[in-house]
Protein backbone atom coordinates (compact mmCIF):
# COMPACT_ATOMS: atom_id res chain seq x y z
CA UNK A 1 0.00 0.00 0.00
CA UNK A 2 1.42 2.87 -1.02
CA UNK A 3 1.25 6.53 1.18
CA UNK A 4 0.45 9.12 -0.52
CA UNK A 5 -0.62 12.02 2.37
CA UNK A 6 -0.44 11.69 5.77
CA UNK A 7 -1.21 14.49 8.66
CA UNK A 8 -1.26 14.25 11.92
CA UNK A 9 -3.16 16.24 14.73
CA UNK A 10 -3.36 16.47 18.19
CA UNK A 11 -6.09 18.07 19.81
CA UNK A 12 -6.89 18.96 23.95
CA UNK A 13 -9.97 17.09 24.98
CA UNK A 14 -12.69 20.26 24.61
CA UNK A 15 -16.21 19.29 22.97
CA UNK A 16 -15.89 21.98 20.87
CA UNK A 17 -12.96 20.74 18.94
CA UNK A 18 -14.93 17.95 17.54
CA UNK A 19 -16.00 19.96 15.39
CA UNK A 20 -12.13 20.66 14.65
CA UNK A 21 -11.20 16.92 14.11
CA UNK A 22 -14.30 16.39 11.21
CA UNK A 23 -13.84 19.28 9.31
CA UNK A 24 -9.80 18.58 9.15
CA UNK A 25 -10.43 15.14 8.15
CA UNK A 26 -12.97 16.27 5.51
CA UNK A 27 -10.33 18.67 4.65
CA UNK A 28 -8.12 15.80 4.44
CA UNK A 29 -10.44 13.28 2.46
CA UNK A 30 -11.33 16.05 -0.14
CA UNK A 31 -8.23 15.63 -1.85
CA UNK A 32 -10.17 11.87 -2.93
CA UNK A 33 -13.15 12.43 -5.42
CA UNK A 34 -15.38 11.34 -2.20
CA UNK A 35 -19.26 12.59 -2.62
CA UNK A 36 -20.98 14.22 0.14
CA UNK A 37 -22.59 11.20 1.34
CA UNK A 38 -19.39 9.75 1.91
CA UNK A 39 -17.38 13.03 3.38
CA UNK A 40 -21.08 12.88 6.01
CA UNK A 41 -19.77 9.39 6.80
CA UNK A 42 -16.57 9.79 7.77
CA UNK A 43 -17.02 12.78 9.64
CA UNK A 44 -19.60 11.27 11.64
CA UNK A 45 -17.22 8.16 12.61
CA UNK A 46 -14.42 9.98 13.61
CA UNK A 47 -16.93 12.67 15.34
CA UNK A 48 -18.22 9.04 17.36
CA UNK A 49 -14.31 8.54 17.88
CA UNK A 50 -13.63 12.06 19.49
CA UNK A 51 -16.58 11.86 21.25
CA UNK A 52 -16.07 8.72 22.85
CA UNK A 53 -11.95 9.84 23.62
CA UNK A 54 -13.40 12.80 25.33
CA UNK A 55 -16.23 11.84 27.29
CA UNK A 56 -15.01 7.89 27.86
CA UNK A 57 -11.58 8.29 27.91
CA UNK A 58 -10.69 11.53 29.31
CA UNK A 59 -14.08 11.95 31.61
CA UNK A 60 -14.07 15.28 30.09
CA UNK A 61 -11.12 16.37 31.60
CA UNK A 62 -9.93 19.45 29.51
CA UNK A 63 -6.62 19.01 29.42
CA UNK A 64 -6.36 15.58 27.58
CA UNK A 65 -4.52 14.95 24.44
CA UNK A 66 -6.50 13.52 21.25
CA UNK A 67 -4.07 12.13 18.34
CA UNK A 68 -5.57 12.11 15.00
CA UNK A 69 -3.83 10.65 12.26
CA UNK A 70 -4.98 10.41 8.63
CA UNK A 71 -3.26 8.28 6.10
CA UNK A 72 -4.11 8.55 2.38
CA UNK A 73 -3.29 5.25 1.09
CA UNK A 74 -3.55 4.10 -3.10
CA UNK A 75 -7.20 2.17 -2.29
CA UNK A 76 -8.55 3.51 0.84
CA UNK A 77 -8.39 6.28 4.12
CA UNK A 78 -7.61 5.57 7.19
CA UNK A 79 -8.03 7.73 10.36
CA UNK A 80 -6.26 6.62 13.62
CA UNK A 81 -7.89 8.40 16.75
CA UNK A 82 -5.74 8.20 20.13
CA UNK A 83 -6.22 9.16 23.47
CA UNK A 84 -4.77 8.15 26.69
CA UNK A 85 -7.31 8.27 28.75
CA UNK A 86 -9.33 5.68 31.26
CA UNK A 87 -9.35 2.62 28.27
CA UNK A 88 -11.70 -0.36 28.11
CA UNK A 89 -12.19 -2.88 30.11
CA UNK A 90 -13.77 -5.15 27.99
CA UNK A 91 -13.76 -4.12 24.19
CA UNK A 92 -16.19 -6.62 22.79
CA UNK A 93 -18.84 -5.20 25.24
CA UNK A 94 -18.07 -1.39 24.43
CA UNK A 95 -19.03 -2.26 20.83
CA UNK A 96 -22.31 -3.62 21.65
CA UNK A 97 -25.10 -0.87 20.90
CA UNK A 98 -27.27 -2.55 23.51
CA UNK A 99 -26.85 -0.63 27.03
CA UNK A 100 -28.79 -0.87 30.20
CA UNK A 101 -27.58 2.75 31.10
CA UNK A 102 -30.37 5.12 29.84
CA UNK A 103 -27.38 7.68 29.94
CA UNK A 104 -25.69 5.95 26.66
CA UNK A 105 -27.09 5.76 23.61
CA UNK A 106 -24.40 3.42 22.84
CA UNK A 107 -24.71 3.91 19.05
CA UNK A 108 -21.23 5.66 18.70
CA UNK A 109 -19.45 2.22 17.72
CA UNK A 110 -22.55 1.09 15.72
CA UNK A 111 -22.02 4.09 13.29
CA UNK A 112 -18.55 3.94 12.88
CA UNK A 113 -18.73 0.21 11.56
CA UNK A 114 -21.84 0.66 9.74
CA UNK A 115 -19.94 4.20 8.04
CA UNK A 116 -16.78 3.08 7.69
CA UNK A 117 -15.24 -0.56 5.77
CA UNK A 118 -12.85 -1.31 8.71
CA UNK A 119 -13.21 -0.23 12.23
CA UNK A 120 -10.75 -1.77 14.46
CA UNK A 121 -9.98 -1.00 18.60
CA UNK A 122 -7.17 -1.67 20.84
CA UNK A 123 -7.96 -0.25 24.09
CA UNK A 124 -6.14 -1.17 27.71
CA UNK A 125 -7.85 -0.24 31.02
CA UNK A 126 -5.41 2.51 32.88
CA UNK A 127 -3.54 2.54 28.90
CA UNK A 128 -6.15 4.55 26.61
CA UNK A 129 -7.56 3.44 23.40
CA UNK A 130 -6.79 3.46 19.76
CA UNK A 131 -9.60 3.41 17.55
CA UNK A 132 -8.65 2.54 13.36
CA UNK A 133 -11.20 3.80 10.86
CA UNK A 134 -10.69 2.90 7.12
CA UNK A 135 -13.05 3.29 4.51
CA UNK A 136 -12.37 2.72 0.49
CA UNK A 137 -11.62 5.14 -1.27
CA UNK A 138 -14.31 5.57 -4.68
CA UNK A 139 -14.48 3.19 -7.03
CA UNK A 140 -12.69 0.46 -4.72
CA UNK A 141 -14.92 -2.88 -4.70
CA UNK A 142 -16.45 -2.95 -0.78
CA UNK A 143 -16.30 -5.63 0.99
CA UNK A 144 -19.37 -6.51 2.70
CA UNK A 145 -19.37 -6.07 6.54
CA UNK B 1 -0.02 45.94 0.60
CA UNK B 2 -2.29 48.67 2.39
CA UNK B 3 -4.73 48.60 -1.10
CA UNK B 4 -4.83 44.90 -0.53
CA UNK B 5 -5.46 45.09 3.29
CA UNK B 6 -8.31 47.73 2.43
CA UNK B 7 -9.90 45.53 -0.43
CA UNK B 8 -9.96 42.78 1.43
CA UNK B 9 -11.70 44.86 4.96
CA UNK B 10 -14.22 46.76 2.45
CA UNK B 11 -15.65 44.03 0.88
CA UNK B 12 -15.51 41.87 3.84
CA UNK B 13 -17.20 43.74 6.94
CA UNK B 14 -19.89 40.25 7.67
CA UNK B 15 -18.79 37.97 10.60
CA UNK B 16 -17.39 34.70 9.07
CA UNK B 17 -20.46 32.17 10.26
CA UNK B 18 -22.37 34.14 8.00
CA UNK B 19 -20.26 34.45 4.91
CA UNK B 20 -19.87 30.48 5.94
CA UNK B 21 -23.77 29.86 6.02
CA UNK B 22 -23.89 31.75 1.89
CA UNK B 23 -21.31 29.31 1.28
CA UNK B 24 -23.00 25.96 2.44
CA UNK B 25 -26.46 27.25 0.88
CA UNK B 26 -25.01 27.50 -2.51
CA UNK B 27 -23.13 24.92 -1.88
CA UNK B 28 -26.28 22.80 -1.50
CA UNK B 29 -28.04 24.60 -4.09
CA UNK B 30 -25.51 23.24 -6.41
CA UNK B 31 -25.63 19.79 -5.40
CA UNK B 32 -29.39 19.36 -5.86
CA UNK B 33 -28.82 20.71 -9.42
CA UNK B 34 -26.10 18.95 -10.32
CA UNK B 35 -28.09 15.97 -8.98
CA UNK B 36 -31.21 16.83 -11.41
CA UNK B 37 -28.26 17.49 -14.16
CA UNK B 38 -26.93 14.26 -14.30
CA UNK B 39 -29.23 11.43 -12.23
CA UNK B 40 -26.36 10.80 -9.72
CA UNK B 41 -24.65 12.55 -6.85
CA UNK B 42 -22.10 14.86 -7.90
CA UNK B 43 -18.62 14.57 -5.86
CA UNK B 44 -17.18 17.31 -3.75
CA UNK B 45 -14.54 18.77 -6.11
CA UNK B 46 -17.92 19.26 -8.36
CA UNK B 47 -19.56 21.07 -6.64
CA UNK B 48 -16.19 23.36 -5.59
CA UNK B 49 -15.56 23.59 -9.10
CA UNK B 50 -18.92 24.90 -10.13
CA UNK B 51 -18.76 27.51 -6.40
CA UNK B 52 -14.94 28.21 -8.13
CA UNK B 53 -13.79 27.62 -4.42
CA UNK B 54 -11.51 25.07 -3.26
CA UNK B 55 -13.08 21.63 -2.23
CA UNK B 56 -11.48 22.59 1.51
CA UNK B 57 -13.66 25.93 1.82
CA UNK B 58 -17.39 24.10 0.63
CA UNK B 59 -16.12 21.07 3.56
CA UNK B 60 -15.65 23.61 5.96
CA UNK B 61 -18.62 25.88 5.08
CA UNK B 62 -20.75 22.93 5.15
CA UNK B 63 -20.10 21.76 8.49
CA UNK B 64 -20.73 25.32 9.58
CA UNK B 65 -24.08 24.96 9.19
CA UNK B 66 -24.69 21.42 10.52
CA UNK B 67 -25.80 21.05 14.13
CA UNK B 68 -23.11 19.60 16.16
CA UNK B 69 -23.62 16.05 16.16
CA UNK B 70 -25.84 14.13 18.59
CA UNK B 71 -26.51 11.12 19.28
CA UNK B 72 -30.36 12.21 20.02
CA UNK B 73 -30.79 13.87 17.50
CA UNK B 74 -31.37 11.80 13.75
CA UNK B 75 -28.32 12.58 11.73
CA UNK B 76 -30.03 12.52 8.18
CA UNK B 77 -33.40 14.92 7.69
CA UNK C 1 -2.16 35.01 29.32
CA UNK C 2 -4.22 32.14 29.57
CA UNK C 3 -4.12 29.60 27.05
CA UNK C 4 -8.04 28.87 25.86
CA UNK C 5 -7.44 26.12 23.62
CA UNK C 6 -4.52 24.81 21.22
CA UNK C 7 -4.23 22.61 18.60
CA UNK C 8 -0.86 21.26 16.52
CA UNK C 9 -1.04 19.84 12.82
CA UNK C 10 1.59 18.14 11.00
CA UNK C 11 1.91 17.96 7.49
CA UNK C 12 4.24 16.56 4.45
CA UNK C 13 5.68 18.91 2.16
CA UNK C 14 3.10 18.91 -0.27
CA UNK C 15 1.69 22.03 -2.38
CA UNK C 16 -1.90 21.01 -1.58
CA UNK C 17 -1.22 20.73 1.91
CA UNK C 18 -1.18 24.57 2.00
CA UNK C 19 -4.92 24.25 1.78
CA UNK C 20 -5.15 21.95 4.66
CA UNK C 21 -3.34 24.30 6.64
CA UNK C 22 -5.71 27.34 5.65
CA UNK C 23 -8.80 25.49 6.54
CA UNK C 24 -7.93 23.99 9.90
CA UNK C 25 -6.82 27.52 10.97
CA UNK C 26 -9.53 28.88 10.11
CA UNK C 27 -11.44 26.38 11.77
CA UNK C 28 -9.68 26.35 14.79
CA UNK C 29 -10.28 30.22 14.58
CA UNK C 30 -14.11 29.58 14.13
CA UNK C 31 -14.49 30.07 17.84
CA UNK C 32 -13.48 33.56 17.79
CA UNK C 33 -15.26 36.33 16.54
CA UNK C 34 -13.34 37.31 13.86
CA UNK C 35 -14.86 38.83 10.64
CA UNK C 36 -14.55 37.81 6.92
CA UNK C 37 -11.46 40.06 6.28
CA UNK C 38 -9.28 39.03 10.03
CA UNK C 39 -10.08 35.58 8.71
CA UNK C 40 -8.81 36.18 5.34
CA UNK C 41 -5.34 37.52 6.54
CA UNK C 42 -5.23 35.23 8.56
CA UNK C 43 -5.43 32.35 5.89
CA UNK C 44 -3.17 34.43 3.95
CA UNK C 45 -0.66 34.84 6.28
CA UNK C 46 -0.37 31.11 7.00
CA UNK C 47 -0.24 30.35 3.22
CA UNK C 48 2.58 32.15 2.77
CA UNK C 49 4.46 30.81 5.81
CA UNK C 50 3.45 27.30 4.54
CA UNK C 51 3.95 27.69 1.03
CA UNK C 52 7.91 28.81 2.10
CA UNK C 53 8.36 26.19 4.60
CA UNK C 54 7.58 23.91 1.61
CA UNK C 55 9.23 25.94 -1.29
CA UNK C 56 12.46 27.24 0.52
CA UNK C 57 12.73 25.27 3.97
CA UNK C 58 11.85 21.65 1.91
CA UNK C 59 12.79 23.15 -1.44
CA UNK C 60 10.02 21.01 -2.57
CA UNK C 61 11.03 17.78 -1.37
CA UNK C 62 7.85 16.16 -0.39
CA UNK C 63 8.73 14.35 2.77
CA UNK C 64 9.53 17.36 5.51
CA UNK C 65 7.50 17.55 7.56
CA UNK C 66 5.97 20.95 8.71
CA UNK C 67 4.33 21.48 11.98
CA UNK C 68 1.59 24.34 12.69
CA UNK C 69 0.77 24.97 16.45
CA UNK C 70 -1.91 27.10 16.99
CA UNK C 71 -2.62 28.20 20.16
CA UNK C 72 -5.90 30.72 21.75
CA UNK C 73 -5.09 33.19 24.06
CA UNK C 74 -7.34 35.19 26.11
CA UNK C 75 -6.82 38.10 23.68
CA UNK C 76 -4.47 36.66 20.69
CA UNK C 77 -4.38 34.01 18.45
CA UNK C 78 -1.09 32.38 17.75
CA UNK C 79 0.07 30.52 14.68
CA UNK C 80 3.37 29.13 15.09
CA UNK C 81 4.78 27.04 11.38
CA UNK C 82 8.02 25.21 11.79
CA UNK C 83 9.76 23.14 9.14
CA UNK C 84 13.38 21.54 9.51
CA UNK C 85 14.81 22.62 6.56
CA UNK C 86 17.48 24.35 4.98
CA UNK C 87 16.58 27.63 7.08
CA UNK C 88 17.49 31.41 6.27
CA UNK C 89 21.08 32.91 6.40
CA UNK C 90 19.83 36.33 6.73
CA UNK C 91 16.81 36.99 8.29
CA UNK C 92 17.02 40.75 7.38
CA UNK C 93 17.52 40.40 4.14
CA UNK C 94 14.90 37.67 3.87
CA UNK C 95 12.06 40.09 5.13
CA UNK C 96 12.67 42.76 2.58
CA UNK C 97 10.46 42.85 -0.01
CA UNK C 98 12.25 44.13 -2.68
CA UNK C 99 14.45 40.95 -4.50
CA UNK C 100 16.78 40.83 -7.13
CA UNK C 101 15.46 37.57 -8.43
CA UNK C 102 12.72 38.37 -10.62
CA UNK C 103 11.63 34.53 -10.21
CA UNK C 104 10.69 35.50 -6.30
CA UNK C 105 7.85 37.63 -5.85
CA UNK C 106 9.46 38.69 -2.12
CA UNK C 107 5.90 39.06 -0.76
CA UNK C 108 5.08 36.38 1.65
CA UNK C 109 7.05 38.13 4.79
CA UNK C 110 5.12 41.64 3.45
CA UNK C 111 1.77 39.99 3.74
CA UNK C 112 2.30 38.21 6.62
CA UNK C 113 3.53 41.69 8.69
CA UNK C 114 0.82 43.42 7.17
CA UNK C 115 -2.10 41.11 7.88
CA UNK C 116 -1.26 39.93 11.38
CA UNK C 117 -0.31 41.93 14.83
CA UNK C 118 2.90 40.36 15.24
CA UNK C 119 5.82 38.65 13.13
CA UNK C 120 8.85 36.70 14.72
CA UNK C 121 11.10 34.29 12.55
CA UNK C 122 13.48 32.09 14.16
CA UNK C 123 15.96 30.81 11.60
CA UNK C 124 19.57 28.96 10.92
CA UNK C 125 21.10 27.99 7.95
CA UNK C 126 20.80 24.30 7.52
CA UNK C 127 18.44 23.69 10.80
CA UNK C 128 15.26 25.03 9.59
CA UNK C 129 12.60 28.28 10.02
CA UNK C 130 9.95 28.76 12.75
CA UNK C 131 7.66 31.79 12.06
CA UNK C 132 5.53 33.58 14.89
CA UNK C 133 2.48 34.97 13.62
CA UNK C 134 -0.39 36.81 16.19
CA UNK C 135 -3.73 38.40 15.93
CA UNK C 136 -5.32 40.14 17.70
CA UNK C 137 -8.86 39.26 19.17
CA UNK C 138 -11.72 40.97 17.66
CA UNK C 139 -11.78 44.37 20.02
CA UNK C 140 -8.20 44.24 21.24
CA UNK C 141 -6.54 47.27 20.70
CA UNK C 142 -4.45 46.84 17.38
CA UNK C 143 -0.14 48.11 18.16
CA UNK C 144 -0.30 49.84 14.82
CA UNK C 145 2.74 48.85 12.51
N1 LIG D 1 -11.95 6.32 23.98
C1 LIG D 1 -12.59 5.57 24.90
N2 LIG D 1 -12.09 5.45 26.16
C2 LIG D 1 -12.73 4.72 27.09
N3 LIG D 1 -13.87 4.05 26.86
C3 LIG D 1 -14.43 4.11 25.65
C4 LIG D 1 -13.82 4.88 24.61
N4 LIG D 1 -14.59 4.75 23.50
C5 LIG D 1 -15.60 3.95 23.85
N5 LIG D 1 -15.53 3.55 25.13
C6 LIG D 1 -16.45 2.64 25.84
O1 LIG D 1 -17.25 1.99 24.86
C7 LIG D 1 -18.63 2.22 25.12
C8 LIG D 1 -19.42 2.28 23.84
O2 LIG D 1 -19.14 3.45 23.10
P1 LIG D 1 -20.22 3.99 22.08
O3 LIG D 1 -20.61 2.90 21.17
O4 LIG D 1 -19.69 5.23 21.45
O5 LIG D 1 -21.48 4.35 22.99
P2 LIG D 1 -21.67 5.54 24.03
O6 LIG D 1 -20.56 6.54 23.81
O7 LIG D 1 -23.01 6.12 23.74
O8 LIG D 1 -21.58 4.93 25.39
C9 LIG D 1 -18.66 3.48 25.96
O9 LIG D 1 -19.79 3.54 26.78
C10 LIG D 1 -17.39 3.37 26.78
O10 LIG D 1 -17.58 2.57 27.89
N1 LIG E 1 10.76 28.39 5.65
C1 LIG E 1 11.82 28.95 4.99
N2 LIG E 1 12.95 28.25 4.83
C2 LIG E 1 14.00 28.79 4.16
N3 LIG E 1 13.99 30.02 3.62
C3 LIG E 1 12.88 30.77 3.76
C4 LIG E 1 11.73 30.26 4.44
N4 LIG E 1 10.80 31.23 4.43
C5 LIG E 1 11.33 32.28 3.77
N5 LIG E 1 12.59 32.01 3.35
C6 LIG E 1 13.50 32.94 2.65
O1 LIG E 1 12.97 34.22 2.75
C7 LIG E 1 12.77 34.78 1.46
C8 LIG E 1 11.57 35.69 1.44
O2 LIG E 1 10.36 34.99 1.57
P1 LIG E 1 9.02 35.62 1.02
O3 LIG E 1 8.89 36.99 1.60
O4 LIG E 1 7.91 34.69 1.27
O5 LIG E 1 9.27 35.79 -0.55
P2 LIG E 1 9.34 34.64 -1.65
O6 LIG E 1 8.79 33.37 -1.06
O7 LIG E 1 8.51 35.13 -2.78
O8 LIG E 1 10.79 34.52 -2.01
C9 LIG E 1 12.67 33.57 0.53
O9 LIG E 1 13.05 33.89 -0.76
C10 LIG E 1 13.61 32.60 1.18
O10 LIG E 1 14.94 32.85 0.79
MG1 LIG F 1 -20.00 7.31 22.02
MG1 LIG G 1 7.06 33.18 -0.06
Amino acid sequence: MKMRNRMKLELLSLPGNVRLARVAVAAFASEVDYNVSDLEEIKVAVSEAVSNAITHGYQNEPDGVITLTATLFDNSLEIVIEDEGKGIEDIEEALQSTSSDPERMGLGFVFMRSFMDEVDVASEAGQGTRVILRKNLPGEIHAET
Amino acid sequence: IGEIRRYLRDNNPIRVSRSLRDTAYKAIQVREALINKNSREPSLNEIAKELSIPGEDVVFAMDAIQEPVSLFEPIYH
